[in-house]
């Protein structure tokens, strides 16, 4: 076990990379090295975080080229003696390595992310079987992260494309037994510049850290719009 | 995109005939002039290319189309590259055209 | 200097903040409602919340809400006042239908029906759950539910730093908006205040790392009293050694606790109830058998003790503990079905906070608060695991339709305080922002921290509390207070300072307040006065800013229909 | 705002294909080979329009196309056919929702279900079949 490494940070004023030698142990986070870089050795890191247990979605960046989860990368699991943060690409920069989020927060406004009301008695709870729950469950993991986001190659060159993100909220939404808002959605990701600028490349997923698979989500939603699924 | 997937799907068939016509004779005699004519001359023959060559086109130019469309953005860029696209395909169906309605009628 | 202006302003976006913005948004659409707070607004503290929200929803399998009240009163060792212990048991099972309406992937029954898990302090199975990601569910749930409303507005990344009023009622907040680095007033009619718990006073900590005192600062120097703030839970089991918690859930599901001798400890302290029992009883029990020479060591050389949960079995733990699982895997290396956690107990509530009333009201007129950083007094001295999501999403609620009738109402007639924006701006930037100083405010930051957590843990004394105390004000008086980076875009090293400068007031009077407070009840556990004092001390502490030292004053507890008893389990 | 100051990865994000799985691959072949396609789709309409010249033009024709460089194109163009033709219909599957796996509760550590076997085998042999079709083109070419 390495007892330190050298982190190097992206810097958004000079545009090029300052290194830190700091110390880790067996549980260090990549969020927790920078942390201590930022605390002790250079104040002006700027970086988002908030939970430190992958729950809030704040600390998403680059690390060693990937888009990851900075309180989630373990650096024992790099098995590097350098690492590398850089911000989350295709993302505006607002320093160092904190991006701005109005366009994903936009988008997933966009597709209608809430239960339209059916004709259920308001007065108490849907019936929604294990297996109903079990049909949507994943796509509610979703902590609004961007990861996904950041690896998709559409998005890599479209700024206009709704994004993993939003599209897979809108299947999250499709797919729960208690909506009654189907149609409405499909007509808003049925855009120029929504989902069919997916291609399947699946790196959404393959980045994804809660296991959301937005790859699926979104083939799974074309399947209604192209007629295979009812 | 659904015409995009409606061209695909329908050109694999003819896609895989026309170039199994080149391997059924053998690939150099399939190309003799003669033996080109001929097939040009043969009315369903002369007709599954036509339709090859207007799903192509359309699945070409509008796979091209995607591809622009994705790179950059813009309501001026983007009319720009549509109506691009679909005029090099309409010109590209035309000059086909030409050429298969001409052999078929005999205009060499 | 830009200029907001809002009819009614929600400072703080956990559950508390959010469901009060869908309050308020529906109470009138012609109302413009900003929200706004210190993260981007989803990703506040509240998604942390794992195991439960508390709320009667099987009367036909005996539940009753009668019973709700009692257990969380006793739970509270009787400082709860016991109307509003009553007005949150009445009002949460509508919540949890209204919740399922806005799409919340509630766990459920074979049958369909929404389903419930056993919590500690209840005589019945209450917590109703979402896996073991209550609170993140939640918080999308109202979240997304806010999309449907074109009148809330979000400031995303604005740390609020004051209020405004005219003497008679509220005006605004001011506020720094971090990506730019701008000072603004936000102008409006009514507050709601929904900043949320302050646990990282504490440096082992189940809390965000933004989970600070600014907000119940900003109170504090506006003149409001905070109450009954010697109140912190230290939950049982916070995973070693990152301090993230393992949900009471765990131990809802079926976990033991264990000592070195292997054997389940709680049937010494709480036989009915084993694992079970409230939080303050289980933490002192662990703590005791750790004192006791019972506990283990953690690879970390901290103490601690055991959670076993191997015999819940896999499936049921991906089913109903899938967050703790992926937390103790990543973070620990421990899977949850084949080995033992390293637990011990950890920093993870505030029962005190601001002053409120029955309504969510504050003593200044228009501001009005909820959530964790309200004091309203539904806890008492210890709050009943899953009763705080549902206070959050009760009291948002009301505090929601209160302050925006308000706003619908108001006309104010005196002038706008610019001099206290003045006041503000020479608060922020000469005393905190350009001020001098050589000592690193983070290495200062974690030794406040430190400090709280040696000397105010779950047993306490006399001796130690002073200490802690001095320990405080010299830190306080160090040189600290400086900003070496000078950019003015997402400079978080100005929050930073600014957090830390508001953890010195709260301390303070966490500090006092259990110095003041010799008797041990709840989580205030003294071992210099291990017994309750309802002679003396039955009643809520009040700590009001003052220029040398809070000043403490004492507040009534409402008690309407029980008596207060001694407390077993 | 312009792509560069939202840090897009542009163009090389999106020809880049080496960072994450084999789906990214394959999608990055797909274009490949569409845009090769079409470009010998072209040539291929104006080629065959030379027939028009008659029977000289044409022998003229396939003469000058009968060169080594340009029967290595044609076998590419065989690959890239084969490859576009199979992963075509592999995608069209996976845009309809066929073969993506089905949404359950995730459990760490997360396995995305649409990054799947089957996909992974399809393109696969996507690959091998373009490279058994690039042999079989080049043994009929250049005549064994
Ligand atoms: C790990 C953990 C698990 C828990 N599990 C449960 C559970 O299972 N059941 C249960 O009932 N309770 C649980 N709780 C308690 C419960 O989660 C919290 O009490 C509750 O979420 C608090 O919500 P809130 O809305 O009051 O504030 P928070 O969610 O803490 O939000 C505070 C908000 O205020 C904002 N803010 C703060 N200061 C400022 C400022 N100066 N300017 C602008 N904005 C500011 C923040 O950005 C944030 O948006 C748990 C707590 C923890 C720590
Ligand atoms: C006959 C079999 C073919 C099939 C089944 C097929 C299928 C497809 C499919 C499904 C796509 C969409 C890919 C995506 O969205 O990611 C596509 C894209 C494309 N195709 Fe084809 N195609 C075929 C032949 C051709 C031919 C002969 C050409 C050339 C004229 C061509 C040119 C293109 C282009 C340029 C694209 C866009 C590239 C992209 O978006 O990835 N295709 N094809
Ligand atoms: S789908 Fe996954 S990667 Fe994308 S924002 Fe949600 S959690 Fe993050
Ligand atoms: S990476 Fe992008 S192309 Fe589709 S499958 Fe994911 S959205
Ligand atoms: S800090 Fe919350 S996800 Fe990393």
């Amino acid at each position: 076990m390495r007892d330190t490494i050298t982190l190097r940070v992206r810097r958004s004023e000079s545009g090029d990379f300052d290194e830190f030698k700091v110390p880790v142990q067996k549980w260090t986070t990549v969020l927790e090295c920078i942390l201590h870089a930022k605390q002790y050795m250079d104040h002006s890191i700027a970086v988002r975080y908030s939970c430190r247990q992958a729950t809030c979605g704040s600390c998403g960046m680059r690390i060693n080229g990937r888009p990851a989860l900075a309180c989630f990368t373990k650096v024992s699991e790099l098995d590097s003696d350098t690492i590398t943060v850089e911000p989350m690409s295709n993302f505006p920069i607002i320093r160092d390595l904190a991006v701005g989020f109005d366009r994903l927060f936009e988008n997933h406004h966009r597709v209608r992310p809430y239960l339209e009301p059916g004709d259920a008695d308001a007065g108490r709870e849907h019936l929604q079987s294990p297996a109903e729950l079990d049909r949507y469950i994943q796509f509610a993991n979703c902590i609004k992260c961007g990861l996904c986001n950041s690896a998709c190659p559409t998005m890599a060159t479209d700024t206009t494309f709704m994004g993993p993100q939003a599209l897979a909220q809108a299947y999250r939404y499709v797919a729960d037994s208690r909506d009654a808002g189907k149609d409405k959605r499909l007509n808003i990701i049925d855009d120029s510049h929504g989902i069919w600028r997916c291609h399947f490349a699946g790196s959404c997923s393959q980045v994804c850290p809660k296991g959301v698979d937005p790859a699926m989500g979104i083939q799974l939603l074309r399947g209604y719009m192209l007629g295979f699924r009812g | 995109m659904k015409i995009h997937y409606g061209t695909a799907l329908a050109s694999v068939g003819l896609v895989a005939v026309h170039i199994l016509m080149r391997m059924a004779d053998g690939y150099a005699e399939s190309l003799e002039f003669a033996n080109v004519v001929a097939n040009y001359q043969f009315l369903p023959y002369a007709g599954l290319l036509e339709i090859m060559l207007i799903l192509l086109s359309v699945h070409g130019f509008n796979g091209l189309r995607v591809i622009l469309l994705e790179l950059r953005q813009g309501p001026s860029y983007e009319k720009a590259v549509s109506y691009g696209c679909v005029a090099a395909m309409i010109g590209l169906i035309a000059y086909g055209t030409r050429t298969i309605v001409m052999v078929n009628v005999g205009m060499i | 200097m830009a200029d907001l202006d809002y009819d009614v302003i929600i400072c703080g976006s956990g559950l508390a903040g959010l469901r009060a913005a869908i309050e308020a948004a529906e109470t009138s659409n012609s109302l413009r409602i900003g929200v706004i707070s210190k993260l981007q607004v989803m990703r506040s503290h509240s998604v942390s919340a794992e195991g439960g929200t508390a709320a009667v929803i099987f009367p036909d399998e005996g539940d009753t809400i009668e019973s709700h009240i009692y257990d969380t009163v006793k739970g509270s060792d009787f400082l709860a006042d016991q109307d509003v212990a009553e007005r949150l048991c009445n009002e949460m099972p509508a919540e949890i239908y209204r919740l399922d309406h806005w799409g919340m992937p509630w766990s459920r029954r074979e049958d369909g029906r929404i389903d419930q898990r056993a919590f500690g302090g209840y005589s019945h199975p209450r917590a109703t759950y979402a896996s073991d990601k209550v609170g993140f569910f939640e918080m999308q749930t109202l979240y997304d539910t806010c999309q449907k409303y074109d009148n809330i507005e979000y400031l995303n990344e604005w740390f609020a730093t004051s209020i405004l009023h005219d003497g008679h009622r509220f005006r605004g907040i001011t506020a720094i908006e971090l990506s730019s680095g701008g000072f603004n007033t936000i102008r409006a009619k009514s507050l709601i205040l929904a900043t949320g718990g302050a646990g990282r006073l504490y440096s082992f900590s189940t809390y965000a790392l933004s989970s600070t005192p600014d907000g119940l600062d900003m109170a504090y120097r506006a003149g409001l009293a905070l109450k009954d703030m010697e109140f912190v839970q230290f939950h049982p089991t916070g995973i070693m050694p990152s301090g993230i918690l393992i949900t009471e859930g765990a131990r809802g599901e079926g976990g033991y606790l264990l000592n070195s001798e292997g054997e389940r400890f709680m049937k010494k302290y709480a036989p009915g109830k084993m694992e079970l029992a409230p939080r303050d009883i289980v933490s002192r029990s662990m703590m005791t058998e750790i004192n006791e020479g019972r506990g283990f060591i953690n690879e970390t050389g901290a103490s601690c003790v055991k959670l076993d949960l191997r015999h819940i079995g896999d499936e049921r733990i991906k089913e109903k503990l899938g967050g703790i699982r992926e937390i103790s895997i990543k973070f620990s290396g421990v899977d949850p079905a084949t080995d033992l956690l390293d637990v011990r107990p950890v920093c993870h509530y505030m029962m005190g906070g601001i002053h409120a009333d029955i309504d969510g009201a504050t003593e200044l007129a228009g501001v009005w608060t909820a959530g964790e950083a309200a004091c309203n007094s539904t806890h008492g001295s210890n709050r009943l695991g899953a009763n705080s999501t549902s206070e959050c999403i009760v009291w948002g609620r009301i505090t929601g339709r209160l302050a925006a009738e308000y706003a619908l109402r108001s006309i104010p007639s005196e002038p706008f305080p610019s001099n206290l924006v003045a006041l503000e701006e020479k608060r922020i930037y000469d005393g905190i922002f350009r001020g001098r100083g050589d000592v690193n405010p983070y290495e200062v930051r974690q030794e406040l921290s430190d400090t709280m957590n040696e000397k105010a843990y779950v047993y306490r004394n006399g001796r130690d509390l002073a200490d802690g105390l001095r320990r405080i004000r010299e830190l306080r008086d160090s040189a600290w207070k400086h900003v070496d980076d000078s950019a003015r875009e997402y400079n978080t090293n100005f929050t930073n300072v600014m957090e830390l400068d508001s953890m010195f007031r709260a301390a303070e009077a966490i500090l006092v307040g259990a110095i003041n407070r010799q008797e041990s009840r709840g989580a205030h556990a003294r071992t210099d006065y291990p017994q309750r004092d309802d002679e003396n001390f039955l009643h809520h502490t009040l700590a009001y800013w003052g220029p040398g030292e809070p000043i403490m004053k004492s507040h009534p507890v409402t008690i309407t229909r029980y008596t207060p008893v001694e407390r077993k389990y | 705002m312009e792509p560069r100051d939202e840090n897009r990865e542009g163009l090389g994000g999106m020809a880049n294909p080496g960072r994450y799985g084999i789906e990214r691959v394959a999608y990055w072949l797909m274009r490949l080979s569409g845009l090769g396609l079409l470009a010998y789709f072209i040539g291929h309409i104006y080629e065959t329009s030379s027939i028009l010249r008659g029977e000289v033009g044409w022998d003229e024709l396939m003469e000058l196309t009968s060169t080594t460089e340009l029967h290595i194109m044609l076998v590419i163009v065989i690959g890239m056919c084969v490859f576009h033709t199979v992963n075509g219909i592999r995608v069209m599957l996976g845009h309809g929702g066929v073969g993506v796996g089905r949404p359950t509760r995730p459990d760490y550590p997360y396995t995305p279900a649409s990054q799947n076997a089957r996909h992974k085998i399809a393109i696969y042999s996507a690959i091998v079949l373009s490279a058994i079709a690039m042999v079989y083109g080049s043994t009929v070419l250049f005549g064994v």
